[in-house]
């Protein structure tokens, strides 16, 4: 079934590539995508256990998650610009590291939070390992933030239904 | 008006990633340079790509489209790729043993 | 001194080339002599594609594909590719050859222990 | 349209040369590599520029997308590094040797 | 052909060249050389060489820097600061160095202007290859259609020279069964490290991405910059990902090292046998456009078309072949095992 579905996917990123829809060129791309999904297909859906309406809800519930993201990332940058143009900059700064334990179980949801911790301000996420994040933060203010609103919001992407209920 | 959009968005992807490169050279110690290499390279390559999209919408065709959706594609990429790259090198440094700057230690160093 | 100027490109990749010979010549470790190499390289390679480029010309590649053969395609509005061809293989037997002089490296790091070349030649005798 | 493309370009590759500065200085290997990643990510951009100096953006954007898509296999490779040697600059143990830095 | 880039681009380039080999660390030398490349790719681009620049991009960033970096990793990292003795060997360096140089920059003065249109070698057969690749081949992108067809014995050999380089890296490296397979423990005591999960997850996402790329980059090298050369460095750095992210083993359940080696004979087998083929049917040797009797429905302009498609998988077979067999033993020292 993950054959399927990742030939599904591979196919429509070849169309995208190619922009040619002539019968030669579909054909290579059915034959190209065959084989790469027959090779690879256990790397795009690794998790293979998880079940269709879960898979699919996860990624309608990320795409709406996304657009805080990218105003997180709009933030950061800013702030990464504050600092960087600040003449007493060396004053402003107080970078810590730290260590929390998050709730979020399945592994996908660990990897987002880890990378949207490193996306938003002032923090990045150093290590990664069964839950227990290291960060590095570059003011008391950001390390005190964390886990914070993020977890929630991808608690409710990633988690199981129970736990984002209650 | 779409000249404006795109040199907006060029410009606001030229202006971070010129603050990107002044944090690179400013900042005290490896992680702090890491937080400005790591965002604002994202934002900023995101940006000026998104501007060369919109450019793209002058004279609105399959091809035009389909050069629009590749470049879209590649700031998925980046997107993607950077955060993990930023990831990779800081835990290298912190997994060697680099110590964080912090400002008691320096102005000790100082006395 | 207008000659000169037309000329800078050349100047470069002399330069290039040079900094290349001298690393492969006065560097006394082997994997800097690698370096150097794929400089030399490098130089090489710019200075063939850069005999191929033509001033108001495009890249290679023919603008109307198929079925627009009886449209006359002029000479001039297409950068010559005959450097790029040569060039194209070149870069990728270089990766080939850097991966043969990395080898003997590595072999030659084990058996001496040291990847300077005057330690090598002291331990040989 | 085209002039603010060059001027763009120009300013990118002039801020490039700041970022090279650092990959230059160092003082650690990564800091090297930090610097690199950036150069990396701009060239990706530097490339659609000129495909789009040339007018024909559509044959240099499979350029970008394999830089896009390759640019940290390297910054990858140099972490595994460092899962081996914990020793960020080869000379004598400390975590930042000027030694090593100041250099050029 | 915009000067203000070239110029740019040419004193970064000359910068990080010094830089790289000037470096007391050599892993740091490495990874400015990355960045050298990076703009080398830069350089040839806005020279209009775009298939040059992309063999150098998938070159670049994906596959010789790693070469670098795995070979430090098994020998030294550390340049030995010099002792007495070397002040000669430097001068005599510098000597042949200038002394070559000058030779050189004096040569240029019977050179060509830059980008001149006429110049010798933009007005001897180029011109004929410009103007007949669509009437002969209907292949629009000149540089395929010189590399796999009017050119297509030339890089018959080019092709076979990566295949002895890998055979070479074989032999100096040596696996199959000279050394026994020892996982010895790493020096800080943890067992073989292994990538974070972030770095894994990437890497999946990115791996079947790059491959579908690297397989469409094969299929439209007649229409835009690509081929075989680049398509199978792509192909070969996919794989080169998967050992670093996870491991060489796992690698290698993908792709073991004799099924790579395989593919590597395969390669240059489809390139010489299409050849072969146009032989009995009574053409020249890669005369593929005699290859319309076989194929369905074409033209000779078309099997020439098809012919050359079929010529740049053999190159992509084995570019990616011997791109994996290099790295895998460069990387584990030829013993195949753990690697970086």
């Amino acid at each position: 079934m993950h054959k399927l579905y990742s030939f599904l996917v591979l196919f429509s990123f070849w169309m995208l590539l190619s922009g040619k829809f002539d019968a030669f060129h579909l054909t290579l791309g059915v034959f190209s995508s065959l084989l790469v999904a027959f090779l690879s297909a256990d790397l795009l859906f690794h998790d293979r256990g998880k079940s269709d309406s879960r898979r699919w809800r996860e990624l309608r519930r990320f795409i709406a998650y996304l657009p805080w993201l990218g105003k997180e990332i709009v933030l950061s940058t800013v702030h990464v610009t504050y600092l960087a143009l600040h003449p007493r900059m060396r004053e402003l700064i107080e970078p810590q590291v730290m260590r929390f334990k998050t709730r979020i179980t399945s592994e996908i949801g660990q990897v987002v939070f880890a990378n949207s911790i490193t996306l938003t301000p002032g923090t990045i996420t150093i290590q990664e390992e069964g839950g227990e994040f290291i960060v590095h933060a570059l003011n008391r203010k950001f390390a005190d933030g964390l886990p914070g609103e993020m977890e929630e919001r991808l608690l409710r992407v990633f988690g199981d239904e129970e736990q984002a209920n209650g | 008006m779409i000249d404006i959009i795109v040199m907006v968005l060029f410009g606001i992807g030229l202006f971070s990633f010129f603050s990107t490169t002044v944090g690179i050279l400013r900042f005290p110690d490896f992680y702090s340079r890491m937080h400005a290499a790591g965002k604002g390279d994202v934002f900023s390559s995101v940006a000026m790509l998104l501007g060369l999209v919109v450019y793209h919408f002058h004279h609105p065709s399959l091809d035009g489209v389909l050069v629009a959706v590749k470049i879209l594609m590649i700031s998925l990429f980046i997107f993607l790729a950077s955060p993990t790259a930023t990831h990779a090198i800081i835990s290298a440094g912190f997994n060697s043993g680099v110590v964080p700057w912090s400002r008691q230690k320096q102005e000790e160093g100082q006395q | 001194m207008e000659m000169l100027l037309a000329k800078y490109n050349y100047w470069i990749y002399v330069t290039l080339m040079m900094i290349g010979l001298y690393a492969m010549i006065a560097k006394c470790n082997l994997m800097k002599k690698i370096i150097g190499m794929s400089i030399f390289q490098t130089a090489i390679i710019v200075f063939y594609v850069s005999m191929g480029a033509k001033k108001g010309a495009t890249i290679p590649i023919i603008a109307h594909g198929h079925g627009a053969a009886h449209e006359a395609v002029r000479v001039a509005d297409y950068v010559n590719p005959l450097p790029h061809v040569l060039m194209l293989t070149a870069i990728v037997v270089g990766v080939g050859t850097l991966g043969v002089a990395l080898a003997i490296a590595m072999s030659i790091h084990e058996k001496y222990g040291t990847l300077e070349e005057d330690e090598i030649l002291e331990r040989q005798e | 349209m085209d002039n603010f493309f060059i001027v763009g370009g120009v300013v990118l590759l002039v801020l490039m040369l700041l970022t090279l500065y650092r990959a230059i200085i160092g003082p650690t290997a990564i800091d090297r590599l930090m610097a690199v990643n950036v150069i990396g990510t701009k060239t990706t951009v530097l490339l659609i520029i000129i495909g789009m100096l040339f007018n024909w953006v559509d044959m240099f954007v499979d350029i970008a997308l394999a830089y896009a898509l390759l640019n940290f296999i390297v910054t990858i490779a140099t972490s595994r590094y460092f899962q081996h040697h914990k020793n960020l600059s080869p000379i004598g143990f400390g975590i930042r040797h000027r030694k090593e830095g100041a250099r050029k | 052909m915009i000067w203000q880039f070239d110029l740019l681009i040419l004193a970064l380039g000359v910068l990080c060249a010094l830089a790289s080999i000037s470096l007391k660390d050599l892993l740091s030398a490495a990874i400015v050389f990355g960045a050298y490349s990076f703009l080398m790719c830069l350089l040839w681009t806005e020279m209009g060489a775009v298939d040059v620049a992309f063999t150098e991009a998938a070159v670049g960033a994906g596959v010789s820097t790693v070469f670098f970096l795995a070979a430090v990793y098994h020998t030294t990292r550390t340049v030995k600061p010099r002792r007495r003795g070397r002040m000669l060997h430097k001068l005599v360096g510098l000597a042949t160095a200038a002394g070559i140089g000058l030779l050189l920059l004096s040569a240029t003065v019977d050179f060509p202007t830059w980008a001149d249109p006429n110049s010798p070698a933009s007005v001897y057969l180029s011109p004929y290859y410009i103007t007949e690749t669509i009437p002969m081949t209907a292949v629009p992108n000149i540089v395929t259609s010189v590399l796999a067809d009017f050119r297509g014995f030339d890089t018959m050999f080019e092709t076979s020279v990566i295949f002895v380089a890998g055979l070479a890296v074989l032999a100096i490296l040596g696996s199959y069964g000279r050394r026994q397979r020892d996982y010895e423990p790493s020096p800080t005591g943890k067992d073989v490290a292994h990538q974070s999960p972030i770095v894994q997850a990437a890497c999946r996402v990115f791996v079947p991405f790059m491959q579908l790329f690297a397989l469409y980059v094969v299929a439209h090298g007649h229409h835009s910059p690509g081929g075989g050369f680049q398509g199978g460095v792509i192909l070969g750095a996919s794989f080169i990902l998967v050992a670093i992210s996870y491991d060489l083993r796992v690698m290698q359940r993908r792709l073991r090292e004799r099924l790579a080696m395989l593919f590597a004979g395969l390669g240059v087998l489809i390139y010489s046998g299409i050849g072969a083929i146009c032989l009995l049917l009574g053409g020249n040797f890669l005369d593929y456009s005699v290859l319309h009797t076989i194929l369905p429905a074409t033209s000779p302009i078309m099997a020439r078309s098809h012919g050359m498609l079929g010529v740049e998988v053999g190159v992509a077979f084995t570019v990616m072949a011997i791109m994996v067999i290099i790295y895998v033993n460069v990387a584990s020292h030829g013993k195949s095992d753990r690697g970086l």
